[in-house]
């Protein structure tokens, strides 16, 4: 594994049961070959308008899916599909998603990433960066009410952190104690926007202290970091309820949505991150653990692999949902 | 059932007061609701009767205070967000259009938020103490809206709102706080949502009002009544999404005559929409093309000689109705 | 003059282009319209042309835009600000109602913002990238509001709305930037707001629409025509705060039957100030009720069967001429 | 004055003209008798609605108002008459505002405290808190690319520090480097609300660092420690353009408004404020340095007050504004 860490990070790493590896792995390898499928679809022209992947950021919604309790709370944000797969959305779901189908998460209604299952603890995003951190701190809220030791988890762009939304909300979570961890996965753009456009400070996580929280940083592409990290945040707010910032720093490897030719990147910034690919790293330090061998990790792809292609081809035979339901359930009943 | 005069801000806290004894998933927060009684002392002893945990001030933070609500409506609250003033909502009408008007459509879960808006003008709150912003809600699709005249609605409208699976905006209005009183008993049922009450009866004409204009327009009844021997109808919206279409048709059938009555801006204000469908399905039943009289399109202003004219009252309700019936 | 023809967009672009040409007041911002050109590359090649001073990129933050904008107009200059989508103006209304809307009845200074607003579905933007918010803008005293339906008209409202001293909204239809074509020549000069245009006359009914809707109604018109032998007027707004009431009634007398068109949601949009104002003053005008075809009042819906139904297209205009002349 | 000052304060405030003591301390006694004369109007029932003074943070405004320079523009809070004074308002300007006179600056249209005159660089408020920040800084902007050397100051409570419009505007001012000095009044509550449940920060200023800006704090009662900080920030900013924070801690002497009897304030937090007026403070330090004496304070009390009682006269013989110009100048004329 990468030569930077701490003593400390190492025996943290080691003292993880194995199982967890493979099954963060995993779902990295899930989430990538689902984006991969959904790019294949939105290039096929079956997707309306764009679509918008989470390639390269998949180890710090995978951390965040593999530490998570079962009554936890989740906000995805538009570059966490492994989020969602990680927490019980299934190949199928997501294609079912993307492709507007009556059986989706959202039955076609909404936009292909604006999912989330309430009963596996994850929100619909709305577009609108930032507006969903303080619904995930009330959602915990109310758990806790409920006497459910749960935490929230909500993942925001570097963007997103200029919104007045997110200060509102981690001030909120602050003055409320409530525990949540909310990371912001600084992928350097914004859009086309830099980071140098975007805010002034040295490091996002230099915002903690304003709000009177802690604030942490960690390699976003690094899965095992990612890792000890949100799990140890996860575990220690869950019994000292606060909130918590998270800096994972990392690289968005496509462009904003598949319509996006992404040349405002440097090409060695892509390179850089294209030898960090987060499924590389993790695979070459299992291996050298022997946690992973080849034939073991190509089973593993092609196990995935025809999930995958399988739910694309179910989701693809079926048909977008009728007109008439158009204005049905506009309002829950009385 | 004896009964006792309240006043309509008394059958706000009596509401309130009833959902939070009855309801151990409501809570009530905004700033200043909890031991301060809020900035017109409308939640004064909740927090002391029902302890912080349910009666809580925030910080100023009007977009995190609805997101909050709508986490934990998500999750089996029923939560009460008080603005301070109505017109600081608009800092945050994302929340209330987009983060909860569509999550039921989008995703099936209910969300049951209840925002307390105090609204309107009449006593120098200027610009940006004045606001009547219905017509922004109403506009949305997913959300309700209610708007109490009287005290004892105002009380039922609160349980009605609490107890509906939906995103209330719950409009009350400043000037009818002390103002308004009304005789009521213990009995509290929730206000049947989409109900208009006719106030008054007459076949002259039929005024359509909500919150304060409710009591302008019986005022300018009576005075007609006196003056000139007319006699009006005055319909009570109460809520005004959904509202109720068939009370005013049935009012326009019975009249041929309508003065849509509100203390909002006129263009693309909420009287417009009752125009329009009269219009589309009641024209047949018109003698006289139905009118708006709503404030002119002005920020409200603060002098007492500039807002008195922008409001609509009693007296510019009769001379509109007059020139109707006169048509 | 020699004539090419151009795109809604770039009518659009060139408007932006002709104003940061001539004047030197005037500046562009908003997110990622700079050295990438826009969401919609609208604004490419501007940065290049006039600088980074003059056209330029923000971090995420609508509010803060809008009030540096405010702050820039009331200073001499005239700031464009670009909304990425109008769907995000919902964030921070409040400095549009409140800060510039108010500020020239309050304090007599002048506030020429304009907010451009890329608005309207039809190409699976969902719920979050389709709104049509013209009725929120429109009810907003101090603010103008402009929506073109042609690259010309777009690109001459560029120029009205930045030489105007009041805040305007500058609503713009996404599914007209490459879809809808004119032959232009090269002179540019400001749209008079206020005034409609004609864009199509005949006796049988007439369509008032604005944006894309426009086309749908000259489509529905041609249809009519060809199918059954009816004349109908289609009416372009192109302004709706103020709105061409002149247009409008002169529209009304001569076919006495009205069908108001919009993408927006039903309950309290636009349509409804355009039934009301023709009931008030031109009552005596109608054969039948004025009748509205807008969206229903449902969140914009993702799936193209979904979305297709939701959005009025020509063949629902065209029913719904065809009910309104056979009335 | 108080010992806690450094060597460093000390000095600064030694070499400071003994002219601008003088007009800091006059401005001070002006600000708190025009305030003192708007609750006797509204005692007496002769304005609308509630009344809001600025009792006991004079210091901080009268810092601004003297350390600006002609250029510069001002976003005034509801605590800052001494500011509109300082910067050109008159006291009979103020009484016709809060008793909606024709001829104030807003000609009654708007509320007592929402005025401000552009032509003196002063921002009319609204009431939406945070919003004014990035106001303030567009015009500096403005001015900037005019050619003026101008900086901005805008003032905010410790209660706004917690709206959106806060983080906004600081972020955008920071990605600018616009030269705007924000300071936040500190005076303990927001309306009923103390500052322990309106952030969890240490001090407010500790949010500075989060935008990559340089954050000070000052004695918000301390008109020298407030003019030496604030002419300093001022100048730097203006050759050295970047936004600062100043988080000035104080206390309001009144309730929110004058309807409230702000019986939540602890009693002793008034008494110590009580101790240290900043009119005293800078009085007794004045008498000390040999800058003011007893007859010549009594008589600049009386110059002002007979000014002041005077403006209220002549205010209270005029009338509102004719309901009949109602409408007019909603729109500027093309
Ligand atoms: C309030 C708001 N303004 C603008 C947008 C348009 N928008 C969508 S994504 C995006 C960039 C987001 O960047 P970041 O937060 O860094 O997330 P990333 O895409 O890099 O994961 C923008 C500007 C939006 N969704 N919400
Ligand atoms: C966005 C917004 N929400 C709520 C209010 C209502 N309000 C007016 S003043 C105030 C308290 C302000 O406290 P602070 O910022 O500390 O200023 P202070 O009054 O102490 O000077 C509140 C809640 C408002 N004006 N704006
Ligand atoms: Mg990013
Ligand atoms: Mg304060």
């Amino acid at each position: 594994m990468p030569g930077m860490w701490t003593l400390e990070t190492v025996q943290k790493v080691a003292a993880v049961d194995s199982a967890v590896w493979v099954d963060v792995l995993r779902l990295m390898v899930l989430a990538r070959k689902v984006d991969e499928q959904v790019i294949r679809l939105c290039r096929q022209g079956q997707i309306r308008g764009s679509s918008f992947t989470g390639i390269g950021q998949e180890a710090i919604s995978v951390a965040v899916a593999v530490a998570g309790e079962p009554d936890d709370l989740f906000a995805p944000c538009i570059r966490n599909v492994a989020l969602h797969l990680g927490r019980g959305e299934t190949p199928l779901g997501i294609m079912r998603q993307v492709l507007a189908r009556p059986d989706g998460p959202t039955g076609g209604r909404d936009g292909n990433i604006h999912h989330g299952r309430l009963e596996n603890g994850v929100y619909a995003m709305i577009s609108h960066l930032g507006a969903m951190i303080s619904v995930v701190a009330g959602g915990v809220m109310a758990k806790r009410r409920h006497g459910k030791d749960a935490v929230g988890v909500a993942f925001v762009g570097d963007g997103a952190s200029s919104t007045g939304d997110f200060h509102e909300a981690m001030n909120f979570a602050a003055v409320f104690k409530v525990p949540v961890l909310v990371i912001i996965e600084n992928n350097h753009y914004a859009y086309s926007t830099p980071n140098s456009r975007q805010f002034a400070c040295r490091h996002l996580v230099d915002r903690a202290v304003g709000y009177g929280i802690e604030g942490l940083s960690a390699d976003g592409n690094n899965a095992a970091e990612m890792y000890v990290t949100v799990r140890g945040i996860m575990d220690d707010i869950r019994t000292n309820p606060r909130p918590v910032l998270l800096e994972a720093e990392t690289m968005r490897m496509r462009g904003h949505g598949e319509h996006d030719d992404f040349k405002y990147v440097p090409e060695e910034l892509l390179l850089l991150y294209h030898r960090r690919d987060p499924i590389k790293l993790a695979l070459r330090a299992m291996k050298a653990a022997k946690l992973m061998d080849d034939s073991a990790f190509s089973a593993m792809e092609a196990e995935i692999e025809a999930e995958i292609s399988q739910a694309a081809k179910q989701a693809l035979s079926e048909t977008e949902p009728s007109p008439d339901t158009l204005t049905q359930g506009v309002y829950a009943d009385a | 059932m004896p009964m006792r005069e309240i006043t309509y801000l008394q059958g706000i806290h009596e509401g309130l007061q009833h959902v939070l004894e009855h309801d151990p998933e409501s809570v009530l927060f905004g700033q200043d609701v909890g031991a301060f009684g809020g900035a017109f002392k409308l939640t004064a002893g909740l927090q002391a009767e029902f302890g912080e945990h349910r009666v809580f001030d925030t910080p100023i933070c009007e977009s995190a205070m609805l997101g909050c609500a709508i986490g934990m409506a998500t999750q089996g609250m029923h939560p009460i967000v008080e603005m301070q003033f109505a017109d600081f909502i608009t800092t945050a009408l994302h929340q209330i259009l987009n983060n909860a008007g569509t999550r039921h459509y989008r995703t099936g879960n209910a969300v049951p938020i209840v925002v307390r808006a105090p609204s309107g003008g009449g006593s120098g709150g200027g610009p940006f103490h004045s606001e009547e912003l219905e017509t922004f809600f109403c506009h949305m699709p997913g959300v309700k809206v209610v708007y109490p005249a009287f005290p004892s609605d105002a009380r039922a409208a609160i349980v009605a709102a609490v107890t509906d699976p939906n995103p209330v905006i719950y409009m009350e209005n400043k000037t009818c706080y002390r103002s308004v009183k009304e005789q009521v008993d213990d009995r509290i049922a929730p206000l049947p949502l989409g109900k208009a009450r006719v106030r008054r009866r007459g076949e002259d004409a039929v005024v359509i009002a909500y919150g304060a204009m409710v009591h302008e327009a019986l005022r300018a009844a009576a005075e007609l009544q006196e003056s000139d021997g007319y006699e009006i109808t005055v319909v009570d919206l109460r809520s005004l999404k959904p509202y109720d279409l068939d009370t005013i048709l049935a009012a326009t059938a019975a009249t041929g005559r309508v003065l849509v009555v509100s203390e909002g801006w006129k263009t693309c204000g909420f009287a417009a929409e009752i125009s329009a469908a009269i219009t589309e399905t009641g024209f047949h039943l018109l003698d006289a093309p139905v009118q708006r009289l709503t404030a002119p399109d002005v920020p409200i202003p603060f002098a007492a000689t500039l807002e008195t004219r922008y409001r609509p009252g009693a007296g510019d309700i009769a001379v509109a109705l007059r020139d109707l019936i006169e048509f």
